[in-house]
């Protein structure tokens, strides 16, 4: 029997989210509605009673914080993505694939997302720490206040670099337009997005099935071709 | 402006109906009340309201439609509570209708629209004959397309009137309804309100500062005078009163009872006997046995001492004169005169009073010339 | 077609919604005007300037207290609970309650100015023809403060068709149901997906730009309220 | 109600100032125009606008102020352009002063603040006897404080007055300045405005329903029917015009040429010879010698046979009868006398001239009663 | 002191940029609001609806296209650069020209009803004596659209203050240039720090209750447009 059910995503994971689930329901008979939101959003939104099954966040506080609350179903928290970050920028040849440019600070602005706010953003801040750049970069900071936004800073010029994730950049393992570093990952913490079952799915066995969907081979090479790390 | 004599069927009968109005306006902001009042008007005909600009005619006109909420006041109307200290009657309850000094019509209906607004809310439904009666009277067939800020003022206040008279009302408050329109026009009016109190014996509360108007239309007149009462009474006694202010003595004037007793349908005239003598006055189609009035203006009336039956002058009637009276005016005396049982007075200047020598209980006659009765 | 289901399915959602708010706005907020625009009293202030309110909190935040507010532990949530309509966040008839909240400024203030500006001669005439307040109000004070209704429809209905910090917050984005083409745009920008956000914006542009220049051209006909 | 007979300086000069107006008003969706007039008119003295309610009096006004922007026309006032085809100077730049139908006080200015609008924008700047002059005349010093909402219609339209004066207009249209107020304030008034045109010598085009006021102080009047033009002249000349349309038929008069010939003191009288003979008139305080003009309304002119010595008639001028006109009112006739060079105009029943039995070319006796003289 | 110094740092730059678009608002906005209540052109009602039709955008979209527009390859962007500003996007003059184009409706629609229903009369008046067109505007038509204005002040600045999409979007978060408090306050509900957005949001709300509350008393105070 085939159901019904709302999942909550948060907005920096749409697009490869969008993908997953197309390949999912071409399978199953279970329809997902997706709902995307910031994580924050998602979080006060379940806290207060809505009705989703499944929450995807950008981070590993919040789903842990809905653990703590018991508002998930115990264990079913785990890790469905790892992000890598990257400096990018929309003019193709501002960029070698160097922090050298960063190091020479010729540039007006330098987007990236609110580390108060994002992973990517702390990330970010810890990639300026180590190469020692925060305090000589920091009047130049435009801060997105999620990794989309900062993107648009970026693609629209504004900014003329900025960290990014590198699943916006990223399509079929290449990068579509620009020119880009991709950091060593070794600089920052692993950028690690949770996901959790919530009281209301703990009995849909659609979301059991979308779960158990994210593990398959598909769902890790959509995953790869957006330039998610994926842990096996 | 040329209403110097006056006929109108006597409506007088002995007035059960009254209305008694007794109210206090205080505006904030003012020192003193611009309104203080006790009345007890007559229930039926027509009552002229008086008194200089500011003295207070428009608020007692509001205050009796329950339009001025500020009123400390009694208000019965032919028996009727209309408002006391328990009790207000909002005005939409009010049997009444106004004629506002501005035309006040609804700016976003025509003047059709206009009349229907009263015609829809009128407790009876009015006759075609009736609506059409009032649209000709107020000449405004040509205009009920227009909207009111299409119209000239005094088309304006032609569909105030027709509105107000729509709604049928049981009391017609009218604040200088005729001011903004020209003598023809008025004259075309005027009979019709004649004809609306003695038909439907509405009283009518009526602010006029014409005394053409008044004279023709009222029975009652009262005068204000910073929001007191300074004169009341029937028409008659009122504008006799030598002792008015300067600007009301020129509307000084009489008022007789008389009976018609001949009619001379060859000259369009007719003979009304009063107390006096025998008037002759513009024939109104009155039959003969009715009891009419007619109005003498001061200002009209000449002396002379002998009777001259080779003069113009029809009205020529016995008098004695028992006052005579200085006015504001250095020029101008004012003469009471006994007329039969009547009181007339004339208006001459005081080198004639001195050339015909005219002295306190003389005999002579009072000339009147009767071109000038309206009607 | 070039628009995807779920895109259809925000308009319809977003013209229901849109619509809906914009009565209920007028509904409502007619008798509030009125009253502000007409009583002496001291509370007019702070009545008035409590309308405004919602103004000032940034759409998602107060879209956050309604959240509390209409959620099971809120106050509001607890009455549409014992009401037997359980709690309204998630739901069509929670994003209305929202926005009707938050739009309600756009509506009263206009609407209250035009009345205001009426004066009271028309009232006291209509009074004196016999109609009463509830006659007087639809015969002479909604033909005249017209004005101000359009102005207040427009600004309701605008304002609701662009709201999406309330909206995404209370109605969490639930395709169908609560999500409407401005959170519909977003996901697509979202999703990097420009060119159906650009088509999608720019279809609601063209149609709320007629519908603006329909009520325009309504307003318009209406006779001036003008001495001449 | 009262001007029978007036007074006033002669101010007709040869006159090569002029008015110029041609103009041609079709509102829209109108069928027909609503003004369509070539006029030329004094340039100075007083012009009196007559004609029924919606005639286009107003509209008129407006053209003449720049107000209506229909208009097709052409207008030069004393030699300047004020509008043709290539030009239009818009109205602030017309030294001009309106007194509006509707007195269109500012609402959000106290009467003072009102004023101070007017005297701050005036050319020169006015001297506070002057101001004090025009507070008093209107009577307005007490209510300088209040807003235009808390003012009786009457005082509204008296600050609009004094406003339009303050302003120092070159050329003052006034629509109907006087409707709303009472005598009593007419009569202070009226001087004021004689004195305006005799001591600053601008024209005024006046608009008036009230024969007394335009009498009183106009010294040509327009009269204007749908529009059209169908009478104009010195006023005189217009309402001797035995054919205009019933409704100004009633104030059919006449203006005769005198000069102050003896001055009584002691009854307040002045006596004007004309050319037919002596009027004694209310005293003027005008010096001997002065050329006047005196209204005669022929309503108050009665006819005699013989010459009554007896009565307080003073005036009494041999004339003859050279012609005898039915009116519209079937008991009325209206006989035009020559008194020396002069022709006056009698309002008689056609009674008293069956009784008498006028004739044309009889001589016989005017009498017209001094004391209804005004002023 | 209980706010953090980037707390006061963002009410200033709130009032700030409220004050700012408010005064801007007002400026601009009345002209177009005078040529629309005045004029008879069929360029009206587009005119109209193109003002209002910012209202019809989500915040955050309209943002992405001003973005866009003001980016270096905007439109926009190009004619501020070569007068020599440089790009507005990040900087407080950005954030103004933003909410301006935003809130211009709400600033518009007011002075505009108030404005025509004004009629000609007083304008009439002022004109014969001798006031010219500049002059019957600042002393009439100015105090006579008192309310209007006052309408329109009071919803362009509350609704600057609680703005939050554009400023999002345009401003890049900026402590002191861009941060205002509608973002403070979003970040901290973003950042699940609820005591913090609880006490900045109630803290707004009392403030611009306060200003709300001073409008209104200064609108009872004029005399009402009312013929008795
Ligand atoms: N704005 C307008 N639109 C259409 N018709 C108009 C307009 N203004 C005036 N009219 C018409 O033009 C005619 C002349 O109007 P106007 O106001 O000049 O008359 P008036 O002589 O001043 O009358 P009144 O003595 O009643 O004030 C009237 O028939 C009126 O209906
Ligand atoms: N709303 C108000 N606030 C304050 N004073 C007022 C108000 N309305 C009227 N008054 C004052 O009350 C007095 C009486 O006014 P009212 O309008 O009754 O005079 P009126 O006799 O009708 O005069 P008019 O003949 O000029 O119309 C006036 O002095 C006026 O200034
Ligand atoms: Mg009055
Ligand atoms: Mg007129």
């Amino acid at each position: 029997h085939a159901e019904q059910i709302n999942v909550a995503v948060a907005s920096n994971f749409t697009a490869p989210m969008k993908a997953i689930v197309k390949a999912f329901e071409e399978k199953s008979e279970h329809r997902i509605k997706l709902s995307f939101g910031s994580s924050g959003k998602l979080f006060a939104q379940i806290t207060h009673g809505a009705p989703f099954a499944l929450f995807f966040s950008a981070d590993q506080t919040k789903p842990k914080i809905l653990e703590e609350k018991g508002l998930t179903v115990p264990g079913s928290r785990f890790t469905y993505a790892t992000g890598a970050l990257a400096l990018w920028s929309a003019d193709p040849t501002f960029l070698d694939d160097t922090a050298s440019r960063l190091q020479h600070g010729d540039f007006k602005k330098l987007a990236l997302a609110n580390p108060k706010l994002a992973p990517y953003g702390v990330a970010a801040h810890e990639v300026l720490e180590y190469y020692s750049l925060l305090k000589t970069t920091r009047a130049k900071w435009v801060q997105g206040e999620n990794i989309s936004q900062t993107y648009q800073f970026i693609s629209t010029a504004n900014a003329e670099l900025g960290f990014v994730a590198v699943s916006q950049i990223m399509q079929q393992g290449a990068i579509k337009t620009g020119s880009s570093w991709l950091i060593p990952r070794e600089v920052y913490s692993p950028i690690k997005q949770d996901a959790a079952l919530l009281l209301h799915g703990k009995h849909s066995p659609a979301a059991k099935a979308l779960l158990q969907f994210f593990h398959s081979a598909q769902a890790i090479d959509i995953l790869e071709s957006y330039g998610y790390i994926t842990t096996p | 402006m040329m209403a110097d004599l006056e006929v109108v069927v006597d409506k007088t009968v002995i007035n059960k109906q009254a209305i008694h109005a007794c109210f206090n306006v205080t505006y904030p902001q003012a020192q003193s009340s611009s309104l203080d009042v006790d009345l007890t008007l007559p229930g039926r005909g027509i009552t002229a309201i008086f008194g200089h600009s500011g003295s207070g005619k428009t608020t007692l006109l509001r205050c009796i439609a329950g339009l001025e909420k500020l009123a400390q006041g009694n208000l019965s109307v032919n028996d009727v509570v209309w408002q006391n200290q328990n009790s207000f009657i909002p005005t939409h309850k009010r049997p009444l209708g106004y004629v506002f000094q501005e035309a006040s019509l609804f700016p976003h209906l025509t003047a059709q629209g206009n009349l229907n607004y009263a015609i829809k809310r009128a407790d009876e439904k009015i006759s075609n004959e009736d609506y059409q009666r009032v649209i000709e009277t107020m000449g405004i067939e040509t205009i009920l397309q227009q909207y009111p800020q299409q119209l000239s003022g005094g088309q304006r206040q032609r569909v105030a009137i027709a509105r107000a008279l729509l709604i049928q009302p049981q009391l017609l408050l009218m604040d200088e309804p005729l001011a903004s329109l020209d003598n023809a026009r008025k004259q075309e009016i005027l009979p019709y309100l004649e004809r609306l109190r003695s038909s439907f014996d509405i009283p009518i509360f009526y602010v006029s500062h014409s005394m053409d108007e008044v004279a023709r239309l009222a029975d009652h007149a009262v005068v204000l005078d910073e929001g007191k009462v300074i004169a009341q009474g029937s028409l008659g006694e009122v504008f006799t009163r030598l002792d008015l202010p300067l600007g009301f003595s020129d509307e000084t004037g009489a008022i007789l009872q008389g009976e018609i007793v001949e009619r001379d349908e060859q000259w369009h005239l007719a003979k009304v006997a009063v107390a006096g003598g025998d008037f002759w006055v513009r024939d109104g189609s009155d039959k003969i046995g009715h009891q009419v009035r007619i109005r003498v203006q001061a200002r009209d009336v000449s002396l002379a001492l002998s009777d001259h039956d080779d003069s113009s002058i029809l009205n020529r009637l016995k008098a004695e004169v028992i006052e005579i009276c200085a006015t504001q005016d250095e020029a101008m005396a004012l003469v009471r005169l006994k007329v039969g049982k009547d009181v007339i007075v004339a208006r001459l200047t005081q080198r004639s009073l001195n050339e015909l020598n005219v002295q306190c209980g003389q005999q002579l006659f009072a000339q009147i010339k009767s071109a000038a009765i309206i009607r | 077609m070039i628009f995807s289901d779920s895109d259809i399915a925000a308009i319809w959602l977003t013209l229901r919604l849109a619509t809906t708010v914009t009565l209920v706005l007028l509904i409502i907020g007619t008798p509030i005007a009125w009253w502000l625009a007409r009583t002496k009293s001291w509370l007019k202030g702070p009545i008035g300037a409590l309308v405004a309110l919602p103004l000032v909190l940034p759409p998602t935040v107060l879209g956050f207290y309604l959240l509390i507010a209409m959620g099971p532990q809120g106050v509001l949530g607890q009455f549409t609970t014992s009401l037997g309509l359980g709690t309204l966040p998630f739901t069509f008839w929670g994003l209305v309650v929202a926005s009707v909240f938050y739009s309600m400024p756009f509506v009263v203030q206009p609407i209250q100015n035009a009345m205001e500006a009426l004066g009271d001669r028309p009232l006291e005439a209509a009074a004196t023809l016999r109609a009463g307040p509830i006659d007087r109000f639809f015969s002479i004070v909604l033909p005249l403060a017209k004005p101000g209704f359009i102005t207040a429809a427009i600004l309701g209905f605008a304002h609701t068709v662009g709201e999406f910090g309330i909206v995404l917050m209370i109605g969490g984005n639930i395709p169908g149901e609560t999500r409407v083409v401005s959170v519909q745009i977003y996901d697509h920008v979202e999703a990097l997906e420009y060119a159906q956000a650009h088509l999608l914006a720019g279809v609601m542009i063209a149609f709320s730009f007629t519908v603006l220049l329909g009520l325009y051209w309504f307003q318009r006909k209406s006779p001036l309220l003008v001495l001449k």
